[in-house]
């Protein structure tokens, strides 16, 4: 019996114009999902830099989850397929160093599919919290 | 003197790990050797030293120094200083041992460094005397007897014992606590080691490196010197040299903050870095030539000038070896010394 | 350090249902530099506006966040609010605590602690915001129409009707296009020709246009509403300004057996040429790869019988640089080269064409005066096969054909088919089908007519071989649905060959830096909602240069194009986007990495002189950002290693705040 | 080992200088001992004369240098460039880093060049001096009587055991035999941690980074890290790092040292050479370069200059982040 | 009628994937053994997609390919009607017994006759 329900931290960041979008159409349609999900907001998926996510790891979140549109669907033409580029080759590398390769992931949600977000955090969520805390990435100091 | 087999040196570890924290050379996984904390099992490494020096005992890379926390609009600092345990580092070649003189100069005059300080007065020094030497070495430019290693025990391995002798009061209550794993004896083997010890001094090829040229009262005549140019055109400005020597101390102190609170603590600097005490103003050295110059004056001509004249280089090597374009302090004192210390 | 102020908006009982709003605003007042926070029930209304207007004065703000609703709703709105109290609009963020928040968690106490934690990184963020001006950039008004076929024509009547100088840049030496090759149109069988030229002697007129015939765009410099433009006009020796069109200089040229590329090489032309009679310009043009007189110096006949004296051998090709504020690329398709389709026998017999061959053939300017004759022997054919999806549809010969659909063959076969029957009752007529695709206004029905009035003879099955055997051509064919081999001996055999994107395209998308597909054809702004856009601002789509179009799809689509242009051109000044990417040219290493992932092609880069440290100078290559033609992806600030590009409203330090406070 | 000698530089280098077709010489520079070669500039056949050397502990990569030399020197500067060093050199043209107009580039052979800390893993300290006779090197130390004669193949650097490239992809001219692209088995320790668990790699790192002390040599050598300011260094950046103060940061440090030169590291194996701790940074690279090689297609930076990154482009096909490790466990 | 299992089998053997079929009929345009044919081309491509294997192993046509890979040639689609072919053919041997070769039985059909190319063709053709 665990006293103290693990929670998760998660962090995610939404493209304004397909992910964030979906995420605020998740909420129209009142599909829940845990609220250990943060959003961040940005412009286009390839706006997020590795450094964000390892920013994130660092300060104590125990999973980093990038949505943006679908390929071939990118409000500025090509933007996620960069992300596609540069995460596959991120999360290859966090993996060659041992992190568990569950607390990463990119997922192309648009702007209708409010029901793909909320299905997504939960799954995410849920696989995260399967994990545990994020011991691999942590920076000790950040612990409260 | 005191002496005993080398088979019993793990029960001595062991002894002395009781009380205190014990740091000896033991082998890494890449081939070289660094201090590790003495656990059962932890083999003393047969390597002439460390890549990283000793320092870090008493002036670690990163070193915490306080701690803000905002309550509302308000800030409490928090002084995370606490008491220390004793530690022994055990097996400190003699150049090292020397280097801990240049770096108390530094800190422990006025104003007193605490954080050193506190470190410093807990810590015991066990030296080791080098039986094998490497081309590398020039300690010896600095007047430090590898035969003869200071500190607050010196020890000596043979082949199959191991010697020691207290230096300090310190040293004497470490050997007494060890009293009933060693034995008394005279020092003839050790007479023996160190004959053979300045035997091979002779013949390394470092040995006729000299520092007449230098010293405190030549700045004038060095710091215009046209070799500084020549000699810092390769220099990448890494820190390796700085952090590998034994006896570069400068720090920078940052702010960590950690979403909660904010750490304030010191990190190793580097005077080859272009940032090296950046001011309001802007940076004070502002080529690679300036940086590489004013580390090796400062070893050689500012740091003697303000200490008696004690450089600050004990000729370990490390720079030598590690330099990734094999530019150093040896090549630097033949050049600008010119042909006085061939 | 800003003066935040908090706002928290209960939305009625939408936030405040799941959210304990007095709490968030209590708990976000301890942040770091928030001076004032409250909550309101409907912070979007004239009452909640004006609460947020007087904090702003009373409490000295230069930051606002609001913790309401999501940001694409009311996000705006604050900003006007903002501005109306005399804050700069792009001081304010929005934390959205409702469809983020309160509609998707249940629990008052979860909900309550993340609406903090986004109020906090709201705050975080705001604290490093800066206040942003939409850069301005005035509007050249003048487009660029690049082709000058049936799209080029529409676009630049269009624009010119609207009152908008345009200029074509045409690269042969006359405009009309594919469509002055055509005989007649679909679905309405009324003649090219007819419809065209009078649109082509509209644009000669129109004093709102000007015609580069026999031209190119050489290069592309500038973006939305300021390019620079250098057109190269090719040497026609022949001056355009005085030469009448007469034809004598034609009629006398010795040089005449040149294969006529208007007849698609199935008669001669002289060297010095008009392609076709209703031409425009109607002025002639000698090709310099056939003249004596230019090759070798010997002839000059042209000169001497010209009686105005247009004639000048000495001409050099001429680089004219113009400014445009929009450009239209209509530069259109040719029927891919059917000389690898062994099968086919097209390079084996004249009696194999194209069916843009057959449209010159039937053509009443053609090669055979509009009478259907075998190109080999001049007899009229009995039996004729057409072969549909030459090329088209072929996913497994990439190097010879085409993937996608051509979209036009289905009906211009029908209407081959339909006036061959018509015209020669006595021939009969096959038309070899994959599968017949004729959505469109009037356009099945057309199909149904050519089956069912005209009894054309429509067989579901592909072709396999022919062979030309004496005077016949063998086609061997399967015939699906009656699940027999057919052997036809056929008079003519006409290929529809699939249609790619002129090979122009791509050099010309390489200069205006617009993305194309795999095909060469132009990528559009948005599949569906911005077809005529290309995504780089500024450069517009009309034709089958974007994909395989009929000409009333073309029509419409020019039309399209070009009242995108006129609202473009409308405008004085062009208002940015301010939330765009920015170099510091302290620190960047003037890579090109972020060029080259730059959607829009807004990056550009100069060498610049810095004094260094040391008192000396440094020439170093930095990149620059056209904050006009910038979007504000960010693509570029991941790219750079050095961290020297940084995008406004969306910086790297005010993401790791954002980070950091959900973090902490 | 060298096939090339010291001679024939200096006389290649004294007649472009003589000629003026160059007015400085970028070489290696006499040392202390037979190993310990310095990066030089010459500006006559003096100096040539008096400090240039050849060898086999000639392994520093001149490229980078040109950044900042070849704007220095007043006319052209004549580089030495190994078959490994001119695919550096495009990289760094393909970046716009240096004006190749400055540069002379004579590529030279090489037949693999030593690693010191391999002789003394054999030899021992105490070393006076390396003599080198075709396969054989001849090391007399403080503490054997006799000269030990080593393979010279054993104590071949690890990036030259796995050399990739006997080929040059710049100069201007050629002295003696010309190489081709070789088939290594560079990514076999690659290979062989991929293979591990997740736990295992994580103690392997953990293990190597540990020794990090944070010089940034490797990051100063490497001549994909040109920037004008690092990010690390750059107290704007958010990320300003001097010294790692914990595991986090020894990470951090290193995996956005590989992420930033992925697609552009061209694999020459400074980083490793330079790191006075012997951590195997180059795995981190050539991880980057084996994933892109078979995600994205074979790609070598530097082949040619004015080559795109894989990284700053793409296809409509590419595969899915989350498909890299179906991908590989498939394969597993 | 419908047999999944040899559908699958032909599949995986002829490596070919039926669905990219458009029904063009340019394969039995194209086949020079049409005539001879009850099931043509096409039909073949067609009826492994329906998995109506029986009728085709049943069927003479088998035996009518000549493998002369028009077909294959002239596919737009990729498709490879020939291999489909190939592929049934080896069902309908395998149905008689005779199917896998194996590498040790190969010593024992060696001789100084047999040309090295046949081999070859049968170890290819009864080891799929």
């Amino acid at each position: 019996m665990q006293v103290n329900e693990y929670k998760p931290l998660i962090v995610a960041f939404c493209c304004n114009w397909c992910s964030y979008a979906g995420a605020d159409l998740a909420g129209n349609n009142r599909l829940a999902y845990p609220a250990d999900v943060k959003i961040i907001r940005v412009p286009c998926s390839c706006r997020v830099n590795p450094m964000f996510i390892l920013r994130a790891f660092q300060r104590g979140a125990d999973g980093v989850i990038i949505c943006g549109c679908h390929p071939g669907d990118c409000h500025y033409t090509s933007g996620n397929y960069y992300t596609r580029r540069r995460m596959a080759a991120l999360f290859s590398m966090l993996d060659f160093l041992g992190i568990e390769r569950e607390r990463t992931r990119v997922e192309w949600v648009s702007a209708a599919e409010g029901a793909k977000f909320a299905a997504t955090m939960n799954d995410f969520v849920e696989k995260v919290t399967a994990l545990g805390e994020n011991k691999r990435l942590e920076d000790l100091r950040c612990k409260k | 003197m005191r002496k005993c087999s080398l088979d019993k040196l793990n029960l001595i570890f062991a002894e002395i790990a009781k009380d205190a924290a014990l740091y000896l050379p033991a082998d890494q996984t890449d081939g070289s050797a660094a201090y590790k904390k003495w656990e059962e099992g932890t083999a003393l490494s047969d390597a002439l030293n460390t890549v990283r020096s000793p320092k870090d005992f008493f002036f670690p890379q990163t070193e915490d120094l306080m701690k803000f926390k905002t309550q509302g609009k308000n800030i409490d600092i928090i002084d995370i200083r606490t008491a220390l345990e004793d530690f022994v580092i055990f097996g400190v070649r003699a150049c090292d041992v020397k280097s801990f003189d240049i770096l108390d100069r530094v800190f422990l005059t006025e104003p007193v460094d605490s954080f050193y300080a506190s470190r410093r007065s807990h810590g015991i020094i066990v030296s080791m005397a080098c039986t094998r030497p490497s081309e590398t070495c020039f300690c010896k430019t600095f007047s430090i007897d590898p035969a003869n290693p200071a500190g607050d025990v010196s020890a000596w391995k043979s082949e199959t014992e191991i010697f020691f002798e207290a230096n300090t009061q310190k040293g004497e209550d470490f050997l007494n606590k060890i009293s009933s794993l060693t034995e008394e004896c005279d020092d003839t083997l050790v007479a023996t080691q160190k004959e053979a010890i300045n035997k091979i001094m002779d013949k390394l090829p470092l040995k006729n490196l000299d520092t007449s040229a230098f010293g405190g009262g030549k700045t004038n005549e060095l710091f215009d010197s046209p070799a500084w140019a020549e000699l810092s055109q390769s220099c990448l400005g890494c820190g390796t040299c700085t952090f590998v020597c034994p006896t570069c101390q400068c720090y920078d102190i940052k702010d960590f903050n950690t979403g909660n609170e904010v750490i304030r603590f010191r990190c190793w600097d580097s005077c080859m870095y272009s940032d090296f005490t950046k001011m309001a103003h802007g940076n004070n050295r502002l080529t690679q030539k300036e940086r590489f110059r004013q580390r090796f004056m400062h070893k050689l001509v500012y740091y003697p000038e303000n200490n008696d004249g004690l450089f600050s280089c004990v000729g370990c090597g490390r720079c030598l070896a590690k330099c990734p374009i094999s530019m150093n302090i040896v090549k630097v004192m033949k050049k600008i010394g010119g042909n006085k210390s061939e | 350090m800003q003066r935040v102020g908090v706002f928290v908006c209960w939305c009625g009982s939408n936030i405040a249902g799941t959210v304990d709003v007095k709490a968030v605003a209590e708990a976000l007042k301890s942040e770091p530099g928030v001076v004032f926070s409250t909550d309101y029930q409907y912070m979007c209304s004239q009452a909640g506006q004006d609460m947020i207007k007087n904090a702003v004065k009373e409490h000295n703000l230069t930051g606002i966040v609001v913790c309401s609703c999501s940001p694409r709703m009311h996000e705006a709105t604050f900003r006007k609010t903002a501005a109306a109290a005399g804050l700069n609009p792009y001081m304010v963020e929005i934390a959205n605590i409702r469809e983020q928040c309160s509609w998707v968690h249940k629990d008052m106490l979860s909900g309550t602690e993340k609406a903090i934690i986004l109020g906090k990184a709201a705050v975080a963020k705001v604290n490093l915001n800066a206040p942003l001006t939409p850069g301005e950039s005035p509007v050249t008004k003048r487009a660029l129409v690049i082709g000058g076929g049936i799209a080029g024509i529409q676009t630049a009547l269009d624009i010119a009707d609207a009152g908008f100088p345009v200029d074509i840049v045409e690269k042969k030496p006359t405009i009309g296009g594919k469509m002055a090759q055509l005989d007649k149109t679909f679905p309405t069988l009324d003649c090219a020709a007819c419809i065209l030229t009078p649109k082509m002697v509209d644009v000669a007129q129109n004093d709102k246009i000007r015609i580069f015939s026999y031209s190119e765009v050489t290069d592309v410099q500038g973006f939305v509403g300021n390019f620079d433009v250098t057109i190269k006009k090719n040497a026609r020796y022949v001056k355009e300004d005085i030469c009448t069109g007469c034809g004598a200089c034609v009629d006398k040229c010795p040089m005449k057996r040149i294969p006529n590329e208007f007849n698609l090489g199935m008669d001669n032309r002289p060297a010095i040429y008009i392609p076709f009679a209703q031409a425009v310009p109607k002025v002639a043009t000698i090709d310099p790869n056939a003249c004596n007189m230019l090759k070798n110096g010997k002839c000059g006949l042209c000169a001497k019988v010209c009686t105005a004296g247009a004639i000048d051998y000495t001409q050099k090709d001429e680089y004219i640089e113009e400014k445009y504020g929009a450009i239209v690329v209509a530069t259109g398709f040719n029927p891919i080269s059917m000389d690898k389709f062994d099968e086919f026998a097209y390079s084996q017999s004249k009696d194999v064409i194209t069916s843009l061959e057959f449209e010159r053939l039937t053509n009443a300017a053609g090669p055979s005066a509009g009478k259907l004759l075998r190109p080999s022997d001049g007899e009229h054919p009995h039996t004729i096969v057409f072969v549909q999806c030459v090329g088209s549809r072929c996913e497994s010969c990439a190097e010879k054909g085409k993937e996608y659909c051509s979209k036009i063959c289905c009906m211009y076969t029908a209407k081959h088919a339909m006036l061959t029957r018509d015209k020669y009752p006595d021939t009969e007529v096959y038309v070899f089908y994959i599968d017949v695709r004729t959505p469109g206004k009037n356009f099945d029905e057309f199909y149904r007519r050519a089956v069912e009035e005209y009894g054309v003879k429509y067989v579901k099955g592909m072709v396999g071989k022919i062979t030309p055997e004496g005077k016949k051509l063998k086609v061997q064919a399967s015939d699906l649905l009656a699940n027999k081999q057919l052997h036809i001996d056929a008079d003519l055999v006409v290929l529809a060959a699939a249609i790619e994107p002129d090979k122009s395209a791509r050099p010309l998308a390489t200069m205006l830096t617009a993305s194309m597909d795999t095909n060469d054809f132009f990528t559009e702004a948005h599949p569906k909602l911005r077809p005529v856009e290309s995504p780089t601002a500024g450069v517009f789509l009309s034709g089958a240069c974007q994909g395989p179009k009929d000409i009333p799809e073309t029509v419409s689509q020019a039309g399209a194009a070009a009242s995108k242009v006129i609202g473009l051109l409308a405008k004085d000044k062009l208002t940015g986007n301010p939330c765009v990417a920015g170099s510091n040219e302290l620190i960047c290493n003037g890579c090109s990495s972020c060029a080259n992932v730059c959607p829009y092609g807004a990056i550009s880069y100069e060498d610049k002189e810095f004094r260094m440290p040391d008192r000396t100078t440094k020439v170093r290559r930095i990149a620059v950002v056209n904050p006009a033609v910038c979007q504000g992806c960010g693509a570029c600030t991941v790219t750079c290693p050095s961290g020297a590009m940084d995008l406004k409203g969306f910086a790297n330090l005010q993401i790791m705040a954002e980070v950091d406070a959900i973090c902490k | 080992m060298q096939k090339i000698t010291r001679e024939q530089l200096i006389e290649k280098a004294s007649a472009l200088l003589s000629n003026s077709t160059v007015s400085c010489v970028l070489g290696w520079g006499m040392g202390e001992f037979d190993y310990d070669v310095t990066p030089t500039t010459f500006n006559s056949v003096e100096e040539l004369e008096k400090g240039f050397v050849f060898s086999d502990f000639c392994g520093a990569n001149f490229s980078k240098y040109l950044v900042k030399k070849a704007a220095a020197c007043e006319g052209k500067i004549l580089v030495f460039l190994k078959p490994c060093d001119t695919y550096s050199f495009n990289q760094l043209l393909t970046e716009h880093r240096f004006d190749r107009e400055k540069v002379y580039v004579v590529g030279i052979p090489c037949e693999g060049m030593a690693d010191i800390n391999k002789v003394k893993a054999i030899c021992g300290e105490g070393i006076l001096s390396i003599g080198s006779k075709g396969d054989k090197m001849t090391v007399t130390t403080l503490y054997d009587d006799e000269p030990v004669s080593i393979d010279a193949k054993e104590v071949l650097a690890e990036r030259c055991l796995n050399c990739k490239s006997k080929k040059h992809v710049a100069f201007d001219e050629l002295l003696g035999d010309e190489g081709d692209v070789i088939e290594s088995n560079r990514f076999d320790e690659v290979a062989r941690l991929e293979a591990m668990t997740p736990d295992e790699r994580f103690a392997f790192w953990q293990n190597e980074l540990s020794r990090c002390i944070r010089c940034n040599a490797c990051r100063d050598a490497c001549p994909a890290c040109t920037c004008e300011k690092c990010v690390f260094d750059n107290p704007n950046s958010g990320v300003e790092n001097k010294s790692p103060a914990n595991s986090f940061e020894e990470k951090l440090f290193h995996i956005i040292r590989a992420y930033h030169v992925a697609g552009r590291c061209t694999d020459c194996g400074e980083c490793s050479r330079v790191c006075p701790q012997n951590i195997p940074l180059h795995l981190l690279n050539r991880k980057f370069i084996k994933d892109i090689n078979e995600f994205y297609g074979e790609y070598q930076a530097g082949a040619e200059e004015g080559q795109r990154a894989p990284l700053v482009d793409y296809t409509t096909e590419d595969l899915e982040p989350g498909e890299v490790f179906d991908r590989r466990d498939s394969d597993a | 009628m419908n047999n999944k299992y040899l559908q699958e089998e032909i599949v995986r053997i002829s490596g070919v994937n039926v669905s990219k079929c458009m029904r063009c009929g340019k394969c039995s345009a194209t086949c020079p053994a049409y005539d001879e044919m009850e099931y043509h081309p096409h039909q073949f491509v067609n009826m492994v997609e329906n998995g109506e294997i029986e009728p085709l192993l049943n069927s003479e046509s088998l035996y009518k390919c000549l493998s002369c890979f028009a077909c294959i040639d002239r596919c737009p689609r990729g498709v490879q009607p020939a291999k489909v072919v190939e592929a049934v053919r080896l069902t309908a041997i395998r149905k008689q017994g005779n199917n896998h070769l194996k590498a040790d039985d190969i010593p024992a059909i060696i001789d100084d006759e047999t040309p090295q190319q046949l081999l070859v063709s049968a170890f290819r053709k009864y080891t799929k």
